[in-house]
């Protein structure tokens, strides 16, 4: 395992005009610089509209930070098409993470298939990255609408895995799901990372779920990060007076 | 041609002596359901009957034609041609503008002048021959020189884009004739909304004492042929005109509603485009097939329900039989189609493809058309119809020349000499497109254009006919009577049974309101 | 104290296109004056249901197939429309999850408030209305228009809403569950406060166990459309008696120390379509014997609570049970 | 404030759009096979008579000068001259406006009048259930007969029984008040017809879309009676999407019923613009349809600005 | 396959009024495809009953002017409506989808043009734009299917656009982005099939608005060409006879009326089954 961290973001800075013409500017993220090594989960707290999403988006390259830099695995990032199979998401509502008009199978593949891998190997990784997350082969044959969500997300962290990437952003992942199929998620989430040792960042507004799964937690608050500290203080007793109040939520 | 003017003298004569007497005090308001709008306001430029209709409420013409299409005064009394190029006319007495000023000399010769000028783009200059000189030879006197014989001027004159302007105030600016009306004749214009209604006011200036009948001429415009026949039924109109035959089936029921049909030298025609060189129609055996596979009786049937006749490129309304020994009509018509497919075959071309375009304003052409379609068929012709709007059927065939074949009608205005000029393309120069330069035929016409005498003539015109047939390039089909329609209970009607130039209300000033 | 509400094998199932939906297998609960009840229950477990069938606020597709329910003497399955309208509008309160539909997004909060409290209220009454439910700048939050509140606030407008007319039973259903995690406390100790000063009962329906038990005194666990197991919230806790329960509280995460694995319950949440004529959690239960393939279980009490399972005894018995002290 | 930042954006895309249906309309124009001399010539149309009228009219610039000076006189308020008559065709459509008007009003008065009760009672009365209802009928049928089949229904009916309508031919109002009515009620219900099957289509719809709101059921709750709940609440939020279509509709009107107007002989804008276009007379339907667009333009601001008084979330 | 089978079944079953409307365009189409089959005369046969005839048991729907069956000219008419309208529409919705989806997708230069074209074409009357692309392009099918097609343009494109802002915004979307897919790969996989189902519906809409745009061109006489008919091109030669040979544009009028109304209420029908709206009751 390398030491050089996957994620590196020095003094991120992200602004929105609401407007062509006047209009408020909208300063999503301020000055956020953040690093995430291979291995390791980073969790990312706050309430609605504190910026975590737009984080999200800045570390998968689908938004250009208005100034700041980001790294990837210590180059610049580049284009989007250029780290094809090195980073990859798995989103908040289980309905939409899947194209409801393919079978499972395919959109497991899609990835490998963008990256131009044959079909032989696409079916063999499918049935592979299935039995990883704990999915019969058969599901591969399976569309969306015959799933239940908990079967959906551990499809679209199929997904998710099966370039094996560097990188993936769990944005709310498991906030929709019933909390029986919740603990199946997360086990699942904590498992793969161990044995595939890809960096994550996890985006939640729930800490119970976050500290379960995080090494580190960042706790932001108006497009700032507040605090930033190992998931074992937020056992303990966070600094923070926001982080506090998100902690008792939990207790 | 004496005869006939004297007649005409005679028929003015008897008409100033009514004229002194008026039966009726000028009161009441006629409504006429006019079909359609005017095209523009210029008498001398605008081409189209409906145009023409309105024109005749308020201008003039030296001389029109009476029943039985001769000649009768008009804003002439009098006319007298003296050597085969010279004609002298002479201004009614008492003959006035509305605005109240006499008609002289000076408003007809500017009013030819115009005409003839190029820049007025008068399509009526060549009908009107090649007028050397114009000149006042007397109070109320013109002097009419024409370069060679023309034999058809003076029925030239009578139609309504011959037209007298008052020229006067046209020069002075106080008149403008494209965008207003000023005439001699019954009526004039008080009111005008665009596409909706005329006003019209008895014109107090006109001459004969005490006409018009009607004080004032209300016009709606009703192109919808339903709305039409409802407007009448409702009593709201007091007379309209219809092209559709069917309108008398329609009307029947109504006792209070009159139809008077009026037979006119217009017809029904097919133009075929005999310079267009990738039409079948280029062969001239092909044009031939086509015109004996016509069968003019079922179009006679099944569009006019019988009512109108087989017509020949010499009007059937003018009485001469110069055509009908001719096959396309006299040979019955199995052996036509025989005959027919035997020219196709010969041509080596047994089921040419050809396209009919038709004007869609008039649905009787699409009828025309579908039952040419299924004649033509009969002798192993193609026949795909193409109904496009007017302006594009006129581009089309009269400008480009871009068409196979078409249908349309013709006036026939109100002498042979006048209508058959239409086979000359250098006369009719807007059949140029389309029209095969056959010089005898030229030759025939200009010659037939000169002869006075009518026997002579009539031969002339059997030898015309023939050259016709044969070059199969501009087809008579059947007559086109129009149907005047009106409420007994409203109106007096006074309709020629005869008309020739679109001129249907030419008695317009009799027209009675009870 | 004779019950505020009754509820006994309440049977309610929605009509689908594939037939019929048991949303409800015979519910039962029994709700007493002044008390804070939380229905626990994951989704499709029947307590938005049993929530909207105490108002009779079910909507068409849904129809009762049995059973009984009484609120504050009125037999809501059985009343007239205006007995219905009467009870709702004296007796019941609703708070439901997300407070920005449950407002009309074309109306002032003013009047939307006002017209909850009846009559004709005088800006003073609405704004002390609006004061008791927390809401700091009450003068303008009535002159405000709905989307232009936080989400925090526009749930205390909808509790406000709710205890207008002093209502003897205010049911909550996931009433933080759209709300930021920071103010969850705040909108449930507010709740409670206001059940405190009008003496009604609250009924909190949650998925979220651990949140809701801080804030109630009793419990009652739905699975496959009935209340599995019903007591005092230390009672079951403590000592959960039905096997879901406990998984239930294994699973969620929050409670377990750094580094230690949750417990997920394997396999699915049942969907039914007819009366289950088994113990509906038996697929996924680690005491699950033959009896529980093949017999309903019947309502039992032991241990200080309602139970519904055949082997509540193992359950309580089993290591691990007391843990969650 | 809001209002105007909402509006302005608005105002500027309304003028890109007149913009851009004025080119198309100049474009399409000329590349209409036959022209004005054609028609004001009939058959007779030579050469150079062709020349001069194209002359005397200006055709005969390069499209662009064409173009250019139509602009030009348009934004100093010239919207040009008929060939026909010469005269500015502005006159003729503001003398043809009342009757347009006249028309859409009683259109969409009916379709008003009848739609929207209609809508309401069949979206309300829905309620969850299925079944066959009257309203649903209503609008199938509306909006399905086309309204040359109404019209000419009711032509053959009128004109065979002359039951105090009238077909065809327009009076105008200042002059005769009940003659004017009875040729204008009969097109004017015959454009209602389709109206009022958008209306009532759209009510029931947005109707039963609002019906699913959480309001609507937090007012059930709270014991509001049905009435109070559709008064205060199911009417309002019901409304954007009924404003929508209403003024569509109501601006598809004032762009000139051409099938209505061309079978009642209504003298209002669409038929004036239809015979413009079959005279090829360029300045009547240039002018006819940018006034159009102008309408339909400016009546669908007015729904934007309606959007923003309503819904309060609008702009904001 | 199977699923037109479940469509069809699941609008038979929805209800009274749908079924009606499912019935009655299934009979259409039957005419329309298999008439020129069935054994109900030549319709372009002049003379094969009297002029302006009554209907009779030869000739069900009566004769036309020119003695011309017109019961066979009005399956013949459904034929052309349908199959112009059709044509049109699916143009229409190749080119709005594409359009929509690019706009929805792509957002800012592309969307706005596109959404700006669309305003254009709205705001032209529709019929006024019909009648001066039949006058560009001459009167006749082509130009039938040019104005119906522009006519339901912006309505596809704007719902298309909307659908595709949606989607785009969906977790599948998203995460192909991240995946490297080109763009051309995530529209046509991921958003076509998925507005796909907006479109179905607007297409039965834009079906039935290109019926009446269709048979009021050929009402107005810029549509189909004689002798070939479409149900407004009938009822236009029908209504020339209202008075004394009432058949022929009641004929043709109520089966284009049908036609429409079938088409209308089977799109009801797919949409109240795509997007059920259930509303509850007040009480």
């Amino acid at each position: 395992m390398s030491t050089m961290p996957v994620i590196n973001l020095k003094d991120i800075n992200v602004t929105f005009r609401r407007r062509l013409i006047g209009g408020d500017a909208v300063h999503a993220v301020r000055g956020v610089s953040l690093s995430i090594g291979p291995g390791e989960t980073l969790g990312l707290v706050g309430e609605s509209g504190s910026g975590k999403t737009t984080l999200g988006r800045v570390c998968l390259g689908l938004l250009r930070p208005t100034s700041g830099t980001m790294r990837f695995d210590g180059q610049d990032f580049g284009r989007l098409r250029q780290r094809r199979g090195q980073l990859s998401v798995v989103l908040q509502h289980p309905e939409w993470a899947l194209n409801p008009r393919l079978r499972c199978g395919v959109s497991v593949a899609e990835p490998l298939k963008i990256l131009g891998a044959p079909a032989a190997a696409r079916r063999e990784a499918v049935a592979r990255m299935l039995d990883q997350v704990g999915l019969t082969p058969d599901f591969a044959e399976r569309y969306p609408g015959q799933l239940s969500g908990g079967q959906r997300q551990r499809v679209a962290i199929a997904r998710a895995l099966i370039t094996e990437p560097r990188f993936i952003l769990f944005d709310e992942a498991v906030s929709a799901l019933d909390v029986s199929v919740q603990a199946q998620v997360l086990n699942l989430i904590v498992d793969l990372q161990e044995k595939l040792g890809f960096a994550a960042l996890f985006i939640s507004h729930d800490m119970a779920a976050t500290r379960y799964v995080c090494h580190r937690i960042a706790v932001m608050l108006k497009g700032e990060v507040v605090e930033s500290a190992p998931a074992e203080t937020f056992y303990g007793t966070p600094e923070h007076p926001y982080s506090r109040a998100l902690m008792e939520a939990v207790a | 041609m004496t005869s006939r003017k004297l007649l005409g003298s005679v028929a003015a004569a008897a008409l100033m002596g009514l004229a002194a007497l008026p039966l009726h005090a000028q009161e009441g308001t006629l409504t006429w359901g006019k079909p359609a709008e005017i095209t523009g306001f210029d008498v001398h430029v605008a081409g189209t009957v409906a145009s023409w209709e309105m024109y005749q409420m308020v201008y003039e013409t030296l001389l029109s034609a009476d029943d039985e299409l001769g000649l009768q005064a008009g804003l002439a009394e009098s006319w007298e041609q003296t050597s085969d190029t010279t004609y002298t006319l002479t201004i009614r007495e008492g003959a006035a503008f509305s605005n109240g000023r006499a008609v002289t000399t000076d408003d007809v010769i500017g009013s030819f002048e115009r005409i003839k000028n190029p820049e007025t783009a008068s399509y009526w200059s060549h009908q009107l021959g090649d007028i050397a000189s114009i000149e006042a030879v007397g109070d109320r006197t013109v002097q009419v020189e024409l370069a060679k014989p023309h034999a058809t001027f003076l029925p030239a004159l009578a139609h309504i884009t011959a037209a007298i302007l008052p020229m006067k105030e046209l020069r002075e600016g106080s008149f403008d004739p494209t965008q207003e009306m000023m005439g001699s004749g019954p009526f004039m214009v008080e009111n005008h909304n665009q596409d909706e209604s005329w006003t019209l006011k008895a014109n107090p200036h006109y001459w004969r004492d005490g006409y018009p009948l009607a004080a004032t001429l209300e016009v709606p415009i009703i192109p919808d042929e339903s709305a039409r026949i409802a407007a009448i039924r409702d009593g709201r109109i007091d007379f309209t005109t219809f092209e559709n035959p069917d309108v008398q089936r329609m009307l029947g029921t109504n006792a209070q509603v009159e139809i008077q049909p009026q037979q006119t030298t217009n017809y029904y025609r097919l133009d075929v485009n005999a310079l267009k060189e990738d039409s079948a129609f280029f062969d001239k055996r092909v044009r031939q097939a086509m015109n004996l596979s016509l069968d003019r009786e079922a179009i006679n049937n099944f569009v006019f329900d019988g009512s109108s006749a087989v017509d020949y490129p010499v009007p059937a309304a003018f009485g001469k039989d110069a055509c009908r020994d001719l096959d396309t009509y006299a040979m019955p018509r199995d052996e036509r189609l025989e005959k027919a497919r035997g020219l196709l075959e010969e041509a080596g071309n047994t089921s040419p493809e050809v396209a009919l375009t038709i004007s869609s304003a008039n649905p009787v052409l699409g009828r025309i058309g579908q039952v040419v379609q299924q004649n033509l068929s009969e002798a192993g012709f193609e026949v795909e119809i193409n109904q496009v709007p007017t302006a594009e059927y006129l581009q089309k065939v009269f400008t480009d020349g871009d068409f196979d074949f078409s249908a349309s009608w013709l006036a026939g205005y109100t002498d042979p000499g006048m209508v058959i000029k239409w086979w000359d393309p250098n006369f009719a120069v807007w059949n140029l497109s389309f029209q095969q330069n056959v010089p005898e035929l030229s030759e025939a016409l200009k010659e037939v254009s000169s002869i006075a005498d009518e026997a002579v003539r009539d031969e002339k015109l059997v030898e015309i006919c023939e050259m016709i047939d044969d070059g199969a390039n501009l087809l008579a089909l059947v007559g086109k009577s129009d149907y005047v329609v009106y409420r007994n209970d409203q109106v007096e009607v006074v309709v020629a049974d005869r008309s020739g130039s679109a001129n249907t209300y030419q008695y317009i000033a009799e027209f009675d309101p009870k | 104290m004779s019950p505020l509400a009754e509820i006994r094998d309440l049977v309610i199932s929605y009509r689908t296109g594939s037939g019929g939906l048991r949303a409800l297998d015979g519910t039962d609960l029994i709700l007493t004056p002044g008390e804070t009840v939380a229905v626990v229950g994951e989704s499709g477990s029947g307590k938005s249901t049993l929530g909207m069938a105490i108002g009779r606020l079910l909507p068409g597709e849904a129809h009762c197939e049995g059973g009984t329910l009484s609120v504050a003497g009125t037999d809501v399955l059985n009343a007239d429309a205006d007995t219905l309208r009467a009870l709702r509008r004296d007796k019941l309160g609703f708070v439901f999850q997300n407070p920005m539909s449950a407002l009309d997004p074309t109306m002032r909060v003013g009047k939307q408030v006002a017209r909850a409290m009846g009559g004709k209220p005088g800006q003073k009454e609405i704004e002390a209305l609006l004061t008791r439910a927390e809401l700091s700048e009450p003068g303008r939050v009535l002159r405000a228009f709905p989307h232009e509140l936080s989400g925090g606030m526009a749930q205390r407008v909808v509790i406000a809403m709710a205890i207008a007319r002093q209502p003897a039973l205010l049911i909550a259903d996931e009433p933080t569950a759209s709300l930021d995690a920071s103010i969850r406390e705040k909108i449930m100790a507010t709740l409670n406060r206001l059940r405190d000063e009008t003496g009604a009962t609250l009924v909190v329906l949650s998925h979220d166990l651990r949140l809701i038990a801080r804030h109630s005194d009793r419990v009652a666990v739905m699975y496959g459309g009935r209340v599995v197991e019903d007591g005092a919230v230390e009672t079951v806790l403590d000592a959960p008696a039905h096997p879901y329960t406990a998984a239930l509280l294994s699973a969620a995460a929050g409670s377990e120390k750094p580094g230690e694995r949750l417990d997920p319950i394997p396999g699915m949440p049942p969907s039914l379509s007819g009366r289950c004529e088994a113990c509906a959690f038996a697929p996924r239960c680690t005491f699950a014997r033959e009896q529980c393939r093949t017999e309903r279980p019947e309502p039992r009490v032991i241990a200080k609570r309602r139970v519904i399972c055949h082997f509540a005894e193992d359950a309580l018995a089993a290591p691990g049970a007391e843990r969650r002290a | 404030m809001r209002l105007l930042l909402y509006l302005l954006p608005r105002v500027a895309a309304a003028l890109i759009t007149l913009l851009g249906v004025s080119v198309l309309v100049f474009l399409a124009l000329r590349m209409i096979p036959g022209g004005y001399a054609d028609i004001l010539l009939g058959p007779f149309v030579t050469p150079e008579a062709r020349e001069a009228i194209s002359q005397r009219y200006g055709l005969d610039q390069p499209m662009i000068v064409q173009y250019w000076r139509w602009l030009v006189s348009l934004l100093q308020g010239d919207f040009g001259i008929s060939m026909v008559t010469q005269k500015p065709v502005i006159h003729e459509f503001i003398r043809r406006a009342p009757v347009t008007l006249e028309l859409a009003f009683i259109a969409l008065g009916l379709a008003l009048a009848v739609g929207l009760p209609l809508g309401v009672a069949s979206g309300i009365r829905r309620g969850g259930r299925k079944g066959l209802d009257a309203a649903r009928v209503v609008g199938a049928i509306g909006a399905s007969v086309p309204d040359f089949v109404v019209g000419s229904v009711l032509i053959f009916i009128f004109s065979v029984w002359s039951l105090w309508f009238r077909v065809g031919g327009y009076v105008p109002f200042t002059d005769d008040p009940v003659g004017n009515l009875q040729t204008m009620l009969l097109p004017g219900l015959t454009l209602s017809l389709f109206g009022i099957a958008l209306v009532l289509r759209t009510t029931r719809d947005a109707v039963l879309r609002v019906m699913t709101e959480g309001y609507i059921t937090a007012a059930v709750a709270r014991g509001e009676t049905p009435r109070a709940i559709i008064r205060l609440h199911i009417l309002r939020n019901a409304a954007i999407p009924v404003v929508t279509v209403v003024t569509t509709y109501f601006g598809f009107l004032l762009g000139g019923a051409v099938v209505v107007e061309v079978l009642f002989s209504i003298p209002g804008f669409g038929l004036f613009t239809f015979n413009g276009l079959l005279n090829r007379d360029y300045a009547i339907v240039q002018a006819g349809v940018l006034l159009a667009a102008g309408v339909f333009v400016a009546i669908n601001m007015t729904a934007d600005f309606l959007y923003a008084v309503i819904d309060p979330r609008v702009g904001s | 396959m199977r699923t037109a089978i479940y469509w069809l079944s699941r609008i038979w079953r929805s209800d009274a009024l749908s079924a009606f409307g499912l019935a009655s365009l299934l009979l259409l189409i039957f005419l329309g495809i298999f008439g020129p089959l069935l054994p109900l005369g030549d319709p372009t046969q002049i003379a094969a009953g009297p002029r302006l005839g009554p209907p009779t048991p030869q000739h069900p729907f009566g004769t036309d002017e020119l003695g011309r069956s017109f019961l066979p000219r009005v399956v013949q008419g459904i034929r052309a409506t349908f199959l112009l309208s059709a044509i049109a529409v699916l143009i229409s919705a190749m080119i709005g989808t594409f359009l929509g989806m690019a706009a929805g997708y792509f957002g800012r230069a592309v969307d706005i043009m596109v959404a700006r074209g669309a305003d254009i074409l709205f705001a032209f009357p529709a019929l006024l734009v019909g009648l001066l692309v039949a006058a560009v392009l001459g009167p006749g099918q082509v130009s039938a299917i040019a104005v119906i097609a522009i006519a339901t343009l912006p309505l596809l494109i704007r719902v298309v656009r909307s659908v595709t802002l949606s989607v785009a915004g969906r977790g599948f979307v998203t995460a192909a982005e991240v995946a490297g897919a080109s763009a051309g790969r995530i529209l046509l996989l991921h958003i076509l099939p998925n507005v796909m189902g907006a479109v179905m519906v607007q297409l039965t809409y834009a079906l039935s608005i290109g019926m009446i745009i269709e048979s009021a061109l050929s009402f107005l006489g810029l549509g189909v060409q004689p002798p070939d008919a479409s149900l407004g091109s009938l009822l236009r030669q029908g209504s020339a006879y209202l008075t004394i040979a009432p058949w022929m544009a009641m004929s043709s009028g109520a089966v284009l009326s049908l036609a429409i109304m079938s088409v209308n209420l089977v799109g009801d029908a797919v949409r109240d089954a795509l997007e059920p709206l259930k509303g509850r009751d007040l009480t």
